[in-house]
């Protein structure tokens, strides 16, 4: 009999769902190959239909999005349980990703910024007899491997048609890497970048641009120009697809196994490239990058040594 | 500019009335304008702290918050004894916490504001940063014929703080007093003690003292020694008679304020220099006004 | 903030010049405060950002570098590394509300003993002062719901 | 037996914690850390010993491993800098990678520094619990080897530099021996008796001078600055500025028929080597005896560099040989040595800097090392005691301590002033048959036959009064005390103060670290200790050592000292050098870092970071690669590397990583 | 016949570590006995004890010899000694807490005029802030031997003369103030 996949979205974009989509024709093999038993943003399913499968009965679970609510947290678990393999989808759900960027403020300061000054979410309210419950939000974000244990994650926002292909091909013919890896290249995105060549062998930083900032010459390495590329600190597998739009990496596919903290690592090593020794200068320079936290933990914030930002709450 | 502080201190309205009126007088002609601090009380000076330093350091704090209150950036303390006392107040109460809060709360219990950002300092130095050897110079209306002087230091002003000049062989005195043409000597005792009250209280050691002092200067030829200090000056000059009298040392010689010296230069009167006022050397200072106001005629 | 509260701080003292100050701190018998605890790396260079964070959120309240004074390196210039790194992940903990005194860069050779006995009980002092740094555990209530 | 490199099955720790007799017991509860350590995971063994470094202690390490099957090895007791080296050893005489193993510092940077024994003894075990973490990540690891270039370079030419140049040279190295000066001697040169011996400095310097000039395998290059060093330990590539001297060293023949011939007939310029007590012309030897005994032309002074127009006589005079050549101009030499030795010596301390001696206002004041010119017998004055005044000194007073032992000036002590002071007493008054005076605060005679030359002072009738003299005045308080210079101080012993009158003062002027030391101590990667001395790598155990290998210290450079301290401690610095030379190779240390050709994806981050230039990128591969031999090991590259692709021996991430964990997780 | 030997139970270790505790005494027990002090000191040559002898006393503890001298009381407070001293000691400063310390142990001649001098001064002050030096000098007198001033006459009259001699009794307004500061009492 065919292996049983479900798909679930916690906190993301949904984009991650249109990249299983992306996958144009080689998605009707896989359709093919499997049963999907539960897929809520396809399929007519029920929480409670995947309450009455028995435990483990889902061979793979795809669950994209991080887990920020209650409900997340609650849908997360069920699948935990009734799943044999539950992967991670995506930088929300590996790294905790934009979703994450929270961590730097609360959920109140989240939902007011969103809604305004003195927004509070009903949590329940009767509609004709029925009492709706509202998930509650937490004020960290957490990527889904703080909150149920992941077999496997499969980078990017959104993972590239590529590595999903990979992915699934990886399950059906049941080659799977060891419990816990990414199922992406072990090394850094330059090794994919049209542009890596032009990378100096000693590369100076003086200053720092900001997109908007400069006109990013097309041929030449990005971070080489004083952008903030951090292709050199991230996992390949997109098949530098910014780049070659002409724009930085930004850091969607998380570190490679040997790094813990993905910005700290990427921070570290730009500081290093840096061309001044004078405290005034490197301040100087330094001024140039607007965020740091949101330069360089993008997509990992939530995943970060760190997780988020240390505040009344 | 906004005026000096004037710390006068006791002496300077007794045995010292003519570093006073000197020091005014020198500092109007140099259009310098000074503020005598309201009601300053005794600085604390050396007798009292041998019987209660905190208070001692109580007392000083008084006169620097009058001072800060006034908003008096620079306190000028003519008497080397109250310029110390003032100074070391503010260093121990920078320098050892303790001593700091004692202050600061006694202060508070007598509602006085803190004591910062006042600058104590003694019109030598002030004369000599502020002023300017070349002002002074620039400024010269009588010529000198007073002879070869000796400038004398003492102790307070360059002792342990060297902000006023270097401890061991300060000039700055020689400098000024060579800017107005006053040839002086190598005065080997120029730092020396005069014996400071121990002419009244161990007589004999603290004429003795000062009969040192004198006989070097005259031996290095000089004519006349020029103090920076009340105490200083009122030791050399009151007790050379007894001098005369006890050894065979024949010595009878003005001692000048360095500000009387200056102001004659730049053409202030003996009266308002308190030149009168000497008690030893007044023959040649006699002859010396009078050639000096002739030749002044002549020479403007 | 308890009365009683220590500070800890995590050192990390290069090989030439910090570490071998401490060692004559040491050996000088200079008496200091116990609060902070030395990794020795060969260079201030060695420093990875990754474990400076890491200190800080296993509950660290304090990161002390020591380096090499600017042009003493031992490896030339690993310590102008470490600066530029370390002024760059200042601005971070900035925005992540860790207090930028709680990490500090101090240039200190091989002769300064002592320097490291005024460096340490300074910063111990100032981390009295702020108190404990803010433990993750405070912050993400959420995660006792997730371990529930 | 074979090694055992620690793949084999579970993790087994030994700790040793070290009581250092009560060096660390006295403030951390050996015991209880022991303890703490057996309740940790993968300790197998936890001992507590008196001295772990002894025999015995080590023995129980070997057992251990033997009987424990430990494969890790902890031990907490000194800085890793004094015995880490003695228990690896330890390690692989038991039969383990020597690598398996981690020093905790609980003496110089616990007990020593702490005085509370709980915070001493909870700090204890917070390290050793970080250790026993960090080790089970260990791995095991070889010693690299470096070959050792056999040339020695010597910098500085004094009694020193001779000294070790002539030790290594006689063993068949070659050395480049680097003079600042015109001629080689230092100081010694310019002394006329060397204390307590009396013999004659020139006649036992000289000749080993001469030694030098003659011995084929030294090269001596005088008036010459190292500028620049680059390498390390067995391959340092040092460049040396030679500055010209205008006179050819090897085509003059040292008759000195320029010098004659100056179109200045009389000598007119302060002469330098006689502390300008005597008179110079602008083409000159510093001293008979100099070595080389070529002419230097000072440009300051020459009529042809200063206007260009001279009749040059002095190139007549050289006629045929041409060994003048006014046109000659600075050379730069690039030579490769495998150790360095730094002999740079000392500099005396500035006596204008102590007012109240009126040196320099008071010409009859002078300096001990001006002293040392008058007495001698080539000196400016033939070795006659005569004043600046012209007349002969019948009292003098020399006074000990001059810039030493004194907040103000430097702290330290001089160490050889009061044995020169005797010297200069006993040389003035055989001389000019003087009373001297001697004014000291201790009298430090520890050397052998010191005591006895101070025994024969006292006999000689010199007087020693102790006490730091407050002033040296010329007021007269006493027709006696007329036209001398008056020495006031308080004679300590008999009670009461003293007004000395004498006609000459001598300052005992003491010694200080050359002006340049900082910039010398750069340029060799070295350090300098508070008092601005280089720094030996430990005072008792390794006193010629520096803290970087293959650069060896002689003299007062390192410290002050005597000549016989010197050298003995330049034969010291030689025989260390060729050990290594003799050795062929130094072991490494194999903290050097590695790139995982797996991880690596060529984004050259790391290449700039090296100052060794070690990393090189493999267009072919396109990744970066560590030259292990030139990788010094600083790990500068992976902190830098964005994708964690290299990793450092010794101090790899996950071992620093379970450092951090070890110290801050509470027991 | 007066026995010159010191027992140790009469030295009084804990009194000098205290001293050494004052502002400026830090490096008492740093002396090296050079005898720069006494040196440099003008009055030295006066003294029953030099300032290093003092030094030397205060720091084995032995407080009455030290409190006793008139050392003490001969000290000008020139500060010769203290820029002299290669320890960097302020033997002033020293002098200073042994002279209030003799003062409030009456340890010290009967009549000696110094302290007469201080404390006439210091109540003076206290009374009025500040002091006229006419009756300071009167009182002074008075206290300590009235002879001398019979002595005193002919320098009187040449103050008196040259108008330098104030009988004006000086008074600060701010006395509430001044007590505030630093307390009422007066020294006995």
């Amino acid at each position: 009999m065919k292996p049983k996949v479900a798909f679930y979205w916690c906190a993301s974009c949904g984009g991650c769902e249109e990249a299983v989509l992306d996958l144009a024709e080689d998605v009707l093999p896989v359709l093919e190959a499997v049963d999907i038993v539960f897929w809520p943003v396809a399929l007519d399913f029920k929480e409670h239909d995947v309450e009455a499968m028995a435990d483990a009965s889902i061979d793979v679970a795809f669950v994209n999005g991080a887990v920020r609510t209650t409900e997340q947290l609650r849908m997360a678990r069920l699948m935990r349980r009734k799943s044999r393999f539950v992967v991670g989808f995506g930088a929300c759900a590996q790294q905790g990703g934009i979703p994450g960027l929270s961590n730097l403020t609360t959920a109140a300061a989240t939902m007011q910024e969103a809604y305004g000054e003195g927004t509070k979410p009903q949590t329940n309210c009767p509609v004709n007899g029925y009492a709706l419950d509202l998930p509650t939000l937490f004020d960290t974000v957490l990527p889904l491997d703080r909150a149920i244990p992941v077999d496997y994650n499969v980078p990017g926002c959104p993972p590239s048609p590529k590595i999903i292909a990979a992915a699934l091909q990886a399950f059906l013919s049941g080659t799977l890497p060891e419990p816990g890896s990414v199922l992406a290249p072990d090394r850094a995105m330059c090794e994919e970048c049209p542009r890596t060549d032009s990378h100096p062998n000693e590369l100076r930083l003086e200053h720092f641009h900001r997109v908007p900032e400069i006109v990013i010459d097309p041929e030449m390495c990005i971070l080489a120009q004083g952008v903030p590329c951090l292709g050199p600190s991230t996992r390949a597998g997109c098949g530098a697809r910014c780049i070659n739009g002409n724009m930085p990496c930004t850091g969607c596919f998380g570190p490679t196994s040997k790094v813990r903290d993905y910005g700290a690592k990427a921070l570290c090593s730009i500081a290093s490239v840096m061309g001044c020794n004078d405290p005034a200068e490197i301040d100087a320079a330094l001024e140039e990058i607007a965020d740091p936290a949101g330069t360089f933990y993008r997509y990992s914030l939530a995943s970060s040594f760190l997780e988020r930002k240390r505040m009344e709450i | 500019m906004n005026p000096y502080g004037y710390f006068p201190g006791c002496s300077l309205r007794a045995t010292g009335v003519a570093y006073e009126e000197s020091l005014l007088t020198l500092f109007r002609l140099l259009d310098l304008p000074l503020e005598e601090l309201r009601d300053w009380n005794c600085c604390g000076a050396t007798s009292y702290m041998s019987i209660d330093e905190e208070s001692a350091f109580q007392l000083s704090a008084r006169n620097l918050a009058l001072a800060h209150k006034a908003e008096c950036r620079d306190l000028l303390a003519p008497c080397s004894a109250c310029y110390l006392v003032l100074r070391k107040t503010q260093d121990y109460v920078e320098r050892y916490p303790a001593i700091g809060k004692r202050v600061k709360e006694s202060l508070a219990a007598a509602n006085l504001p803190v004591l910062d950002g006042v600058r104590v300092r003694h019109p030598l130095e002030v004369l000599y940063t502020d002023v300017g050897v070349e002002r002074i110079r620039s400024r010269v209306v009588r010529k000198w014929s007073g002879g070869r002087v000796a400038c004398y230091y003492g102790c307070q002003i360059v002792r342990p703080f060297e902000e006023v000049d270097r401890a061991h062989n300060p000039t700055r005195m020689d400098e000024l007093l060579g800017a107005i043409g006053a040839p002086t000597v190598e005065y080997p005792l120029k730092t020396a003690c005069c014996g400071g009250a121990l002419t009244g209280t161990m007589h004999p050691i603290g004429v003795r003292m000062n009969y040192i002092l004198l006989k070097e200067a005259v031996r290095k030829g000089a004519q006349a020694i020029v103090t920076v200090c009340p105490l200083c000056q009122y030791n050399l000059d009151a007790y050379q008679s007894e001098i005369r009298g006890k050894t065979s040392t024949p010595v009878d010689m003005p001692i000048l304020y360095f500000t009387q010296v200056l102001g004659w230069a730049l053409g202030a009167d003996a009266e308002s220099l308190g030149l009168k006022r000497a008690i030893s050397g007044r023959k040649f200072l006699e002859q010396w006004f009078s050639k000096e106001t002739q030749e002044a005629e002549a020479y403007v | 903030m308890p009365e009683d509260f220590e500070p800890r701080i995590v050192a990390f003292f290069c090989n030439w010049c910090t570490y071998l100050a401490a060692d004559l701190a040491g050996t000088s018998r200079i008496k200091y405060l116990p609060n902070a605890e030395v990794v020795r790396v060969m260079c201030s260079g060695r420093i990875d950002v990754q474990f400076v964070l890491k200190a800080f959120a296993k509950g660290a309240d304090g990161v002390l570098i020591g380096g090499c004074h600017p042009g003493d390196c031992h490896y030339q210039e690993g310590n102008y590394k470490c600066l530029r790194r370390f002024r760059l992940v200042q601005r971070l903990l900035k925005q992540m509300g860790i207090e930028q005194e709680r990490l500090r860069l101090e240039w200190i050779s091989a002769a300064e003993g002592d320097r490291v006995r005024v460096v340490i009980n300074d910063m111990v002092q100032t981390l009295k002062r702020l108190g404990p740094a803010p433990k993750l555990v405070e912050q993400a209530a959420d995660l006792t719901e997730v371990n529930a | 037996m074979s090694e055992n490199n620690g793949s084999n099955g579970a993790v087994r720790i030994g700790v040793y914690t070290c009581h250092c007799g009560a060096n660390i017991a006295a403030t951390v509860d050996v015991k209880a850390v022991a303890e703490y350590a057996r309740s940790l995971p993968n300790v197998a063994v936890s001992r507590e010993y008196k001295y772990m470094c002894s025999d015995p202690g080590q023995d129980l390490i070997r057992q251990d491993i033997r009987d424990h099957q430990l494969n890790r090895v902890v031990v907490a007791s000194c800085s890793p800098h004094l015995h880490e080296h003695t228990f690896r050893t330890a390690l692989k005489v038991g039969g383990l990678n020597p690598f398996f193993f981690h020093m905790v510092n609980i003496r110089e940077q616990a007990s020593w520094v702490h005085e509370n024994k709980i915070h001493a003894t909870r700090k204890a075990k917070d390290l050793v619990r970080a250790a026993v973490r960090r080790v089970a990540r260990h791995e095991a690891l070889e010693r690299g080897r470096v070959a050792i270039h056999p040339d020695v370079l010597v910098v500085g030419g004094g009694i020193a530099g001779i000294h070790a140049a002539l030790t290594l040279a006689n063993a068949g190295k070659h050395v480049f021996l680097v003079e600042r000066e015109a001629t080689i001697g230092g100081h010694m040169a310019k002394f006329d008796k060397t204390f307590p011996t009396l013999d004659c400095a020139a006649c036992i310097l000289t000749p080993k001078m001469s030694a030098v000039r003659a011995h084929p395998n030294i090269t001596l290059w005088t008036y010459a600055e190292v500028t620049q060093v680059d390498g390390f330990v067995g391959s340092y590539k040092v460049t040396v500025n030679r500055r010209p001297r205008y006179v050819d060293e090897d085509l003059c023949a040292g008759c000195l028929d320029c010098i004659e011939a100056c179109v200045y007939k009389q000598a007119k310029v302060p002469d330098e080597f006689n502390m300008n007590l005597g008179k110079r012309k602008p083409i000159y030897v510093p001293f008979p005896q100099a070595v080389p005994l070529v002419p230097v032309i000072d440009p300051e002074t020459c009529i042809q560099f200063k206007s260009g127009k001279c009749k040059k006589t002095c190139v007549d005079a050289c006629g045929e040989r041409h060994a003048i050549n006014l046109r000659a101009e600075a050379k730069q030499e690039t030579i490769e040595v495998g150790t360095v030795i730094l002999s740079t010596g000392f500099q005396t301390f500035d006596a204008a800097r102590t007012p109240e001696y009126g040196y320099g206002v008071h010409p009859n004041v002078y300096t001990a090392l001006e002293v040392e010119r008058l007495v001698n017998a080539s000196g400016p004055t033939n070795g006659e005691v005569v004043m600046r005044d012209g007349k002969t000194p019948g009292a003098v007073g020399i006074i000990h301590c001059v810039g030493s032992r004194d907040e103000r000036t430097n702290r330290w002590c001089s160490r050889v002033c009061c044995m020169y002071s005797l010297k200069l007493a006993h040389l003035i008054k055989e001389h000019t048959g003087a009373e001297i005076f001697n004014f000291y605060i201790d009298m430090r005679t520890p050397g052998k036959g010191f005591e006895e030359f101070y025994q024969k002072l006292l006999s000689e009738r010199v007087h020693f009064v102790r006490g730091r003299v407050a002033e040296v005045t010329d007021w007269a308080l006493q027709p006696s005390e007329e036209g001398k210079l008056v020495i006031q101080v308080e004679d300590t012993l008999a009670g009461f103060v003293r007004r000395i009158p004498v006609d000459m003062v001598v300052l005992a002027t003491g010694l200080e670290p050359h002006a340049d030391a900082q910039e010398v101590r750069r340029m060799f990667n070295i350090t300098c200790a508070r008092e601005g001395f280089f720094l030996e790598r430990h005072p008792k155990l390794a006193p010629v050592n520096t803290f970087t290998d293959g650069i060896f210290l002689a003299g007062c450079c390192q410290g002050p000292k005597d000549i016989p301290d010197t050298v003995a401690q330049a034969g010291a610095a030689a025989a260390e050098a060729m050990a290594l030379i003799d050795a062929g190779y130094v072991e490494t240390e194999p903290n050097t870092a590695h790139v995982m050709e797996e991880v690596c994806a060529g984004c050259k981050t790391c290449i700039p970071m090296c100052p060794y230039h070690a990393i090189s990128f493999m267009l072919d591969i396109h990744k970066s690669h560590i030259n292990e031999a030139l990788c010094k090991g600083c790990g500068t590259c992976v902190a830098a590397c964005p994708a964690g692709a290299i990793k450092q021996n010794l101090f790899d991430d996950d071992e620093i990583f379970e450092e951090i964990e070890g110290i801050l997780t509470n027991a | 016949m007066l026995r010159t030997i010191k027992f140790q139970r009469e030295a009084e270790p804990e009194w000098a570590r205290q001293v050494s505790e004052r502002p400026g005494c830090e490096g008492l027990f740093s002396c090296l006995q050079c005898g720069s002090c006494s040196g440099a000191c003008p009055l030295s040559i006066y003294m029953d004890y030099t300032p290093r002898r003092i030094i030397a006393l205060v720091r084995e503890g032995f407080r009455k010899d030290a409190l006793s001298s008139m050392t003490i009381w001969l000290c000008a407070s020139c500060y010769s000694c203290a820029v002299h001293c290669p320890r960097q000691i302020r033997v002033t400063d020293l002098m200073y807490g042994l002279k209030r310390e003799a003062m409030q142990s009456h340890l010290y001649p009967a009549h000696l005029p110094a302290p007469v001098l201080a404390r006439e001064f210091y109540n003076m002050v206290r009374r009025r802030g500040r002091s006229s030096e006419f009756w300071l000098v009167l009182r002074m007198a008075l206290k300590s031997n009235p002879f001398v001033l019979l002595g005193m006459t002919r320098t009187g009259w040449d103050l008196f003369r040259t108008g330098r001699l104030s009988l004006k009794r000086e008074r600060i307004k701010g006395m509430s103030e001044l007590r505030a500061l630093v307390g009422r009492e007066v020294a006995r």
